[in-house]
């Protein structure tokens, strides 16, 4: 019910001028084996970073890079350049558990992941880059009926918006995944689940290469190792003229400057850093996340399994690994060095769901940085600072919405109107005291 | 396959006294206790223990030891068993991983498919389309996948966890690392030492007889001062503050246990790990390290091939072919150091047959063993945020630049910080132990002064001491990565210099993307062996330095760890009432909530409704959060708390209280007596006792720590029983004393002290969640079974029964009362649930205050009450039907299409009014009383319903609490 | 009270385990009184008690006085008016509120090692030391109390959750050493 | 696991306590406007530097105190005092 529909009214991609791409060599079968052992062309090639660009992208994660790809492939803006301050998809976009679903709490939300889901399904086809998306199936387990109540809620909002979820019980839970434990032995039984078809995993740098190669192929620059040190704004009302009411001219990097009408901040884990550089604070708190994955082992987990009250969520990639995450840890900070107290958390619950796996593994554990929003919403679209455009703010789910968000946010700076699948979204819904229900999904369940 | 044991020799650490028969791929085979599953394979002439990962060549013995990546074998149902280092146990089963179809097979189709198409990433580049293949083409691939076989019905074990607060932890138990152990413990400090190996003594146990001597006695030294020595036990990991994480693994592969740390002072003593050389059929089974040939010569008698050439830069690789020699070996001793490289390992069916120099040689030989050099293990000193320095003269990365003291309290000495004779080594480790001793005193000082309930530290503290130790030096070593041929870099991911140079060449030329792209240093170990080469390769195929590229970033844990071992026994808190014994004989039904169990009900909930609404029933509320407020500004504190007013309850009384966050959202909700001036009993819901009493205090330590009032929970201390029903006063009156329960004495909403069945200090307050004459009795809860047996025994002729939860929620519907986070969420603000009238606007402060004047008054550009949603009893138009709760409830909108306007929180079917009941939120123009709702169904179907007048779906003027 | 009440403990059934070392014993029903530090002179109470946050004592009459909180006591026995709070201390009557066991022998050490995550060395956590301390992940209020010169340790938590505890603290007695 | 100085019981284990946030004033609920009101409820200052934090000693002391942090290296600095009058220490 959030959502007033005030606000902008819905824009489309209305003019969309799709430009065909070409790339240096198309990927196949058949030229796989016709180049044998020659080496392959450059994926992406970066020249000097130029003094001016139509566009600079902040971040050359998924989002930035899908943001870039979007400008020039549907709106032909290709003067486009992509600064990150490492390498592409060195950020969340690398660190996270590649988890595609939209089973999501709020009509806005099931609408945009949707979205997301249907762009994911035909990306591999799109960039010419097999992404190696696998619809695995998932399931969200209860364990409590305050947690079923909830997964009925999302199954029922989910068909309302034409996507397939469904609840269902312990038996088809165990036909589904034999390794779970469906008896009433653990501490926290499983009840029944929100089963998602539609649901799966991706090859996650796969997508960062392939938005890469394509926003390249169309004249995208993408610059690695530039680091965005200020951004200018004229004509704010805060100091140097930044802030509310004043409007970007370009950015300041360690390789130069570069002057720009538009700025996109698509950083995670840095973006109230970069807002604050154009006088713009944020409702965020950075927090890692973090995830793990075990040694292979063959085939046994058939799909994504994730219990929201035992704060964990596992899938076993195609190489046999099973890839784990958890919930945000609870202590803000931008130290990625991990803890401990998650490896020990996570292989309990994991033991939990499925006490057979107490001789795995564990191989390696990292985190990534999730910037978290009171509402567990992302943040698109513009900002108070003209031409300076945002699409932050993802929490622990921003891989799943990078096609629809930089396709939207694509429309949006080309289009000049905030389009409807994002105007839940836009920044200004805190001020006006409207955020977004997704909350709902994460805080009822008592 | 021929035995190649040698007679008895001394350093040996086999017990040929104990043989042990196991089965290798279903094969009865034999070996000694103090073998190695590797070893006691090798001694049976065993060449080939596993087939690659994706071109499925065949592979040998590499290292000899955990790091050993082609010796990764399943043990009964245990995946992944490090071969090289689980010791043998009688009747082991193990088998081949990654043989596919077997270990014999020869998949020399694939291997010459792999040389043309399977270059690292090809799969990125085909099975595009056509797009409904993918699925298919995912499966042929996921059968690719290496590793072992994990039975998800294997039966769990017990496993354990401990802590552990040392002044000074080693990691390494080499001569270094004992050294240091022992003269931190001489200086009076608690030592615990970690080694990796089945026993302490690092390289010297596989080497001279002189240094096995002095290996013996360094750890002699150490026992003998105290030193706590775990073996078989790796430190995987360090964050911050010290905090470490140590697995003790069982020897013979039973439950590893994790210990936590706390340790004042990190030495780190890892040692180095030997490299392997890049060259054409470098993964050929007879290749193999000069530790992985002294491993088996020294330590397991086994005598790694009969033909050998010892191709060695550094003295490990000339005593690797002194001790082949004396084992009877014919070794061909070729200098790296003279310029002479190996280009390729030739042979046939995974056997070595010759070996070609770059200087065209070909040497016949079934042995090849290179000495290329050293990678330092600088994991723990990277999560301690120390960075690798290369140093090309040495060809090996240091944890710092040559000579730079050590500033905080993790310190490295042995082999990762530098060479030195055997008497450095240890000298250094000597310093670096004293060091970490001192240090760790003046920490200690510093802990006892700042912890609260400590021994007062004595003296003055301790300095913290500067780090005057002479660093190591550095011996010049030849830079040896990759020869001119390409061979594998990575063996665990079978990733080829070829394909570094190739995925370089596309433009994965940063160590980060290059790995990402060919997936090298990403399998069991993790980089340990690959990590320098796949540097090296790439600074070759960019044109640019090791330095310059640098290494990628270590992350924990150092070793694998088992889940079991992280997990270790569950402790998740489970909270029940006094009363759960006396549920459990009555046959309760239990229900978890949070952290309690309940009785959900007895057997039958509809009739325990019936009974209430008859009779008299009584229910076990305890979970009840329960607070205990006193002092002279008790009622400000109320007042802040609660949207609703409190200066004027009187003593004696009870009032109902919504709690809202600051942003209007409804938190808590609950019923708070005034048992004195100054001394209140407030109830909250049992979900939110923690958190509403950490919000309080939050309120009163950070915004009003004036004022004089002291909250402390009490939910325990009482049990907690409803006694409801229309007979409930007359059973009471059968048990209470001193206090009058005419209902003109003690009427609806009001609070007594007094005694229940001769307990004294009982709280009783006449209210209902059931909407009947109801009391509720808080009792001190150590007497809390006598007074349920009391009430069970005194009402029996009234017909009283215990009911559980559902039949509460039944009858709590059936009066309309909402439950926080059922009938509200996280977005529900006040007004919402029907609170409009109990928001008091004109109080001076209450949390949430402004929010909740704009939604009741609005606010410019806002939409003020009427946008936000209401909450609504709804009765379905068929009785029999009762709508799963979080159904939706739809309309036609404007546009014509169907919209969601609202949904079903609660439904049950009602057995008092014999029809189904709803709370739902709808959004407000769909709220007025009579709308036509439609909902539906989890089948898809349309079910009409109605919008009601009031919440309550039964009397509604409530005079069946007040009678 | 009443004749034919029992005070019923948190534990059922056996109230007394032990292993090699140490035995645990469940002294639920000894009275426990939480006394707070006077509203108007700052300190009072806590001259009249005698120790301080971290510390304890026994009384006269054998009351152990924890200063568990800054500014809270917790007294633990039967008071025999040797100690009465001072005038003008907040008190509240916790005696069926907490769950309180005892964990004594040369190895109790050894098993609330296993379990608790501070410092319990003998320099860091001294007889008469009293902290708060997750024990099995169980909020946990830990007094030191040696008996006889032995390690004892007195461990109260929320009594609802004292059935839990109690069979941590014996699971944990049976770890390996 | 990081030790958090807290002021009463000394350096602890980060997961004995809980960091409740950013120390911010409240406006006063009286006088406030929507815009102060929701920036002081939503906004973060968020800096990857020293912040000012209150955190809240759950397992030890009970009590909330405020301390800097950085939120970068999760370095304290400025801790407040402890019982004794010294500064908390660490390790």
């Amino acid at each position: 019910m959030a959502g007033d529909g005030s606000g902008a009214s819905p824009a489309q991609p209305i003019r969309s001028r799709r430009v065909r791409t070409r790339y240096p060599a198309r990927y196949s079968a058949a030229s796989l084996l016709w180049r044998g052992k020659r080496p392959w062309p450059r994926i992406w090639d970066s020249g000097d970073l130029g003094s001016s660009y139509d566009a600079v992208v902040i971040g050359g994660g998924v989002h930035g890079l899908a943001t870039a790809y979007y400008l020039a492939s549907n709106w032909g803006i290709t003067n486009v350049a992509v600064v990150d301050k490492g390498y592409l998809g060195g950020g969340g976009s690398g660190r996270n558990t590649a988890i595609v679903r939209s089973n999501y709490l709020t009509p806005d939300g099931v609408a945009f992941y949707d979205r997301s889901v249907q762009l994911y399904e035909r990306l591999a086809v799109d960039l010419n880059l097999n992404v190696m998306f696998a619809r695995r199936g998932h399931l969200t387990l209860a364990h409590s009926d305050g947690a079923l109540r909830t997964m009925r809620w999302r199954a029922e909002v989910n068909k309302h918006q034409g996507v397939d979820s469904d609840v269902i019980g312990p038996a088809e839970i165990k036909r589904l995944v034999p390794a779970l434990d469906t008896s009433d032995a653990p501490r926290y039984p499983i009840l029944g689940a929100l089963h998602h078809p539609p649901g799966g995993i991706i090859r996650h740098d796969a997508v960062v290469w392939g938005y890469a190669r394509a926003a390249a192929a169309l004249g995208v620059e993408m610059h690695q190792n530039t680091e965005v040190l200020d951004i200018d704004v004229a004509g704010g009302g805060g100091p140097e003229g930044k802030g509310p009411g004043g409007r970007v001219t370009g950015v300041r990097t360690n390789r130069g400057d570069i002057s720009a009408p538009v700025v996109v901040n698509c950083t995670a884990g840095w973006a109230s850093l970069v807002a604050a550089m154009a006088g713009v604070r944020l409702p965020i708190s950075t927090h890692p996340l973090q995830a793990a994955v075990t040694e292979p082992v063959k085939m046994f987990l058939p799909a994504v399994v994730v219990s929201g009250s035992l704060h964990v969520y596992v899938s076993q990639t195609d190489r046999g690994e099973l890839v784990f995450g958890a919930a945000v840890d609870p202590l803000a900070t931008y130290d990625t060095g991990g803890s401990l107290a998650f490896a020990e958390e996570l292989a309990g619950h994991v033991l939990q769901l499925m006490p057979g796996l107490e001789r795995m593994r564990l191989l390696r554990q990292w985190s990534g940085l999730c910037d978290m929003t009171p509402d567990y919403s992302p943040i698109i679209g513009p900002t108070p600072v003209a031409g300076f455009h945002c699409d932050v703010g993802w929490g622990t789910y921003g891989f799943k919405a990078a096609p629809v968000a930089g396709e939207q946010l694509a429309a949006c700076i080309a289009g000049g109107q905030v389009p409807e699948l994002i105007e839940p979204f836009t920044l200004s819904r805190f001020a006006e005291g409207r955020l977004v229900g997704e909350k709902g999904a994460a805080a009822v369940g008592h | 396959m021929s035995p190649t044991r040698l007679p008895a020799r001394p350093g040996e650490v086999i017990d040929r006294d104990r043989p042990l028969d196991f089965t290798w791929n279903g094969r009865q085979v034999s070996g000694f206790a103090g073998d190695t599953i590797v070893s006691a394979l090798a001694a049976g002439g065993c060449r080939v223990f596993s087939r690659s990962m994706k071109y499925h060549r065949p592979r040998g013995i590499l290292t000899a030891d955990f790091w050993d990546p082609n010796t990764l074998v399943q043990v009964g149902d245990e995946p992944n068993v490090r071969g090289g280092h689980r010791l043998l146990e009688a009747g082991m089963q193990v088998t081949a991983q990654n043989a596919w179809p077997s270990l014999r097979f020869d998949a020399k189709a694939l291997t010459a498919l792999g040389g043309r198409a399977l270059s690292a990433g090809f799969y990125y580049k085909t099975f595009m389309r056509p797009r409904r293949l993918w699925p298919l083409y995912e499966k042929v691939l996921a059968r690719f996948a290496p590793g072992g076989v994990i039975d998800p019905d294997s039966a769990p074990r017990r496993h354990e966890k401990r802590y552990a607060h040392p002044d000074v932890v080693v990691a390494g138990g080499g001569p270094a690392g004992l050294a240091a152990a022992t003269a931190a413990a001489r200086a009076g400090a608690r030592v615990l030492l970690v080694e990796h190996e089945h026993a302490p003594g690092g390289h010297l146990r596989w080497g001279t007889k002189r240094e096995r001597a002095l290996g013996a006695a360094v750890a002699d030294a150490a026992r003998t001062v105290g030193v706590e020595i775990l073996t078989d036990a790796t430190l995987v990991g360090r964050w911050e503050d010290n905090w470490l994480a140590i697995v003790e693994r069982d020897g013979a592969g039973g439950p590893e246990r994790l210990v936590k740390a706390r340790a004042k002072v990190l030495v780190a003593a890892p040692g180095l790990i030997e490299r392997p050389y890049v060259f054409a059929g470098n993964d050929r089974p007879g290749v193999m390290l000069s530790q992985g040939a002294r491993r088996l010569l020294n330590l397991w008698s086994v005598r790694p091939g009969d033909r050998a050439v010892v191709w060695s830069a550094n003295t490990a690789g000339d005593a690797a072919a002194a001790d082949l020699e004396v084992a009877g070996v014919a070794v061909e001793h070729v200098d790296a150091r003279a310029g002479h490289t190996v280009v390729a390992a030739e042979g046939r069916r995974g056997r070595l047959e010759r070996v070609v120099l770059s200087d065209g040689t070909r040497l016949e030989a079934d042995l090849l063993v290179t000495a290329a050099g050293w990678t330092a293990p600088t994991s723990l000193l990277n999560m301690a945020g120390v960075r690798p320095v290369y140093d090309a003269a040495a060809a090996r990365f240091f944890p710092a630049p040559p000579g730079a003291p050590e500033a905080g309290t993790v310190l490295s000495t042995g082999g990762v910080s530098g060479d030195g004779s055997l008497d450095e080594l240890v000298g250094h480790g000597e310093a670096t132990g004293r060091l970490a001793a001192a240090r760790a005193a003046t920490l200690a000082h510093r802990l006892q002064g700042a912890t609260a309930w400590a021994a007062p530290a004595s003296g003055a503290e301790p300095p913290f001491p500067t780090d005057e130790r002479t660093p190591l030096g550095r011996d010049p070593h030849p830079e040896l990565y990759r020869s001119s041929t390409d061979g594998i870099v990575d063996l665990s991911e079978d990733v080829s210099s070829r394909d570094l140079r190739h995925g370089a060449a596309e433009g994965f030329d940063s160590v980060e993307l290059v790995k990402r792209w060919t997936t090298a240093t990403m399998g069991s170990a993790q980089g340990k062996l690959e990590t320098v080469n796949t540097v090296a390769v790439l600074a070759e195929a960019t044109a640019s330095t090791v330095a310059e590229v640098g290494t990628t970033t270590w992350r924990p844990p150092y070793a694998p760890v088992t889940l079991g071992a992280l997990a270790g026994r569950m402790f998740e808190p489970v909270r029940v009432s006094v009363l759960h014994d006396l549920h459990v004989a009555a046959g309760m039904t239990p229900i978890g909530a949070g952290q309690w169990i309940r009785p959900e009900h007895y057997g039958d909930p509809q009739a325990e409704v019936r009974n209430v609404r008859a009779n008299v029933g009584i229910i076990d509320v305890s979970p009840l959060g329960k607070l205990d407020i006193r002092g002279p500004d008790a009622t400000e504190l109320l007042s802040l708390l609660y949207v609703n007013k409190w200066r004027r309850l009187a003593v004696g009384s009870v009032r109902y209280g919504v709690m809202c966050a600051e942003d209007g959202v409804i938190l808590d909700d609950g019923v708070t007596g005034r048992l004195g001036e100054d001394h209140y009993l407030m109830s909250t819901t049992s979900s939110g006792a923690g958190t509403m009493e950490v919000w309080i205090q939050n309120w009163l330590q950070t915004e009003h720590p004036d004022w004089r009032v002291r909250v402390t929970p009490v939910t325990d201390a009482f049990t907690s029983v409803n006694v409801a029903g229309p007979r409930s006063r007359t059973l009471l009156e059968r048990l209470v004393d001193g206090v009058d329960l005419d209902p003109e004495a003690f009427k609806y909403m009001q609070v007594r002290l007094g005694a229940v069945a001769g307990v004294a200090g009982c709280v009783m307050w006449r209210i209902g969640f059931t909407g009947e004459l109801s009391y509720e009795l808080h009792v001190p809860a150590g007497y809390g079974p006598h007074v349920w047996q009391a009430l069970l025994d005194a009402g029996a002729d009234l017909g009283v029964a215990p009911f559980g939860l559902e039949a509460q929620r039944i009858m709590r519907l059936e009066k309309g009362h909402f439950i926080v986070g059922q009938d509200t969420d996280a977005l529900t603000k006040a007004p919402t649930a029907g609170l409009k009238s109990l928001i008091k606007l004109d109080k001076e402060d209450f949390t949430g205050l402004p929010e909740l004047r704009w939604a009741l008054e609005g606010e410019p550009g806002a939409g003020g009450p009427e946008a936000l949603p209401r909450l609504v009893a709804v009765q379905p138009t068929d009785p029999s039907y009762v709508p799963p709760e979080a159904c939706q409830i739809v309309a036609t909108g404007p546009d014509g299409k169907e919209q969601i306007v609202g949904r079903i929180t609660s439904s049950r079917f009602s057995p008092t009014l014999e029809r189904s009941i709803c709370l739902a939120q709808v959004e407000a123009t769909h709220a007025s009383p009579e709308t036509a709702l439609t909902v539906v169904g989890t089948d898809g179907r349309r079910h009409r319903a109605v919008a009601m007048p009031h919440h309550a779906h039964f009397d509604p003027a409530g005079e069946r609490l007040r009678g | 009270m009443p004749e034919q009440a029992e005070f019923t403990g948190p534990v059922a059934g056996t109230r007394e385990v032990s292993g090699t070392g140490w035995s645990l014993r469940d002294q639920s029903p000894i009275p426990k009184l939480l006394v707070y530090e006077d509203f108007e002179s700052d300190g009072l109470v806590r001259g009249h008690l005698g120790v301080a946050f971290g510390a304890s004592t026994t009384a006269p009459d054998g009351v152990l006085v924890c200063g568990v909180r800054p500014g809270e006591w917790l007294l633990l026995g039967e008071r025999s008016g040797s100690v009465p709070p001072a005038s003008g201390a907040v008190t509240v009557d916790l005696t069926h509120g907490l769950a309180m066991f005892r964990l004594t022998g040369p190895a109790a050490r050894h098993v609330l090692a296993a379990v608790c995550s501070i410092d319990i060395a003998e320099a860091m956590l001294p007889n008469g030391a009293v902290c708060g301390a997750s024990v099995a992940r169980l909020a946990c209020t830990l007094a030191r109390d040696d008996v006889a010169g032995e390690h004892s340790y007195l461990i109260l938590s929320q009594r609802s959750a004292g059935r839990y505890l109690f069979e941590a603290l014996g699971d944990a007695g049976g770890s390996r050493t | 696991m990081l030790l958090v100085p807290c002021p009463n019981c000394g350096p602890r284990n980060s997961a004995d306590l809980t960091l409740v946030g950013e120390s911010e004033p409240r406006p006063d609920p009286a006088a406030t406007t929507p815009v102060e009101w929701r920036s002081y409820l939503y906004e973060e200052d968020n800096p990857a530097g020293w912040t000012r934090e209150t955190w809240y000693c759950r397992l030890g002391c009970g009590r909330f105190f405020v301390t800097e942090r950085h939120r970068a290296e999760n370095r304290f600095r400025n801790p407040p005092l402890g019982p004794s009058g010294e500064p908390p220490g660490r390790t």
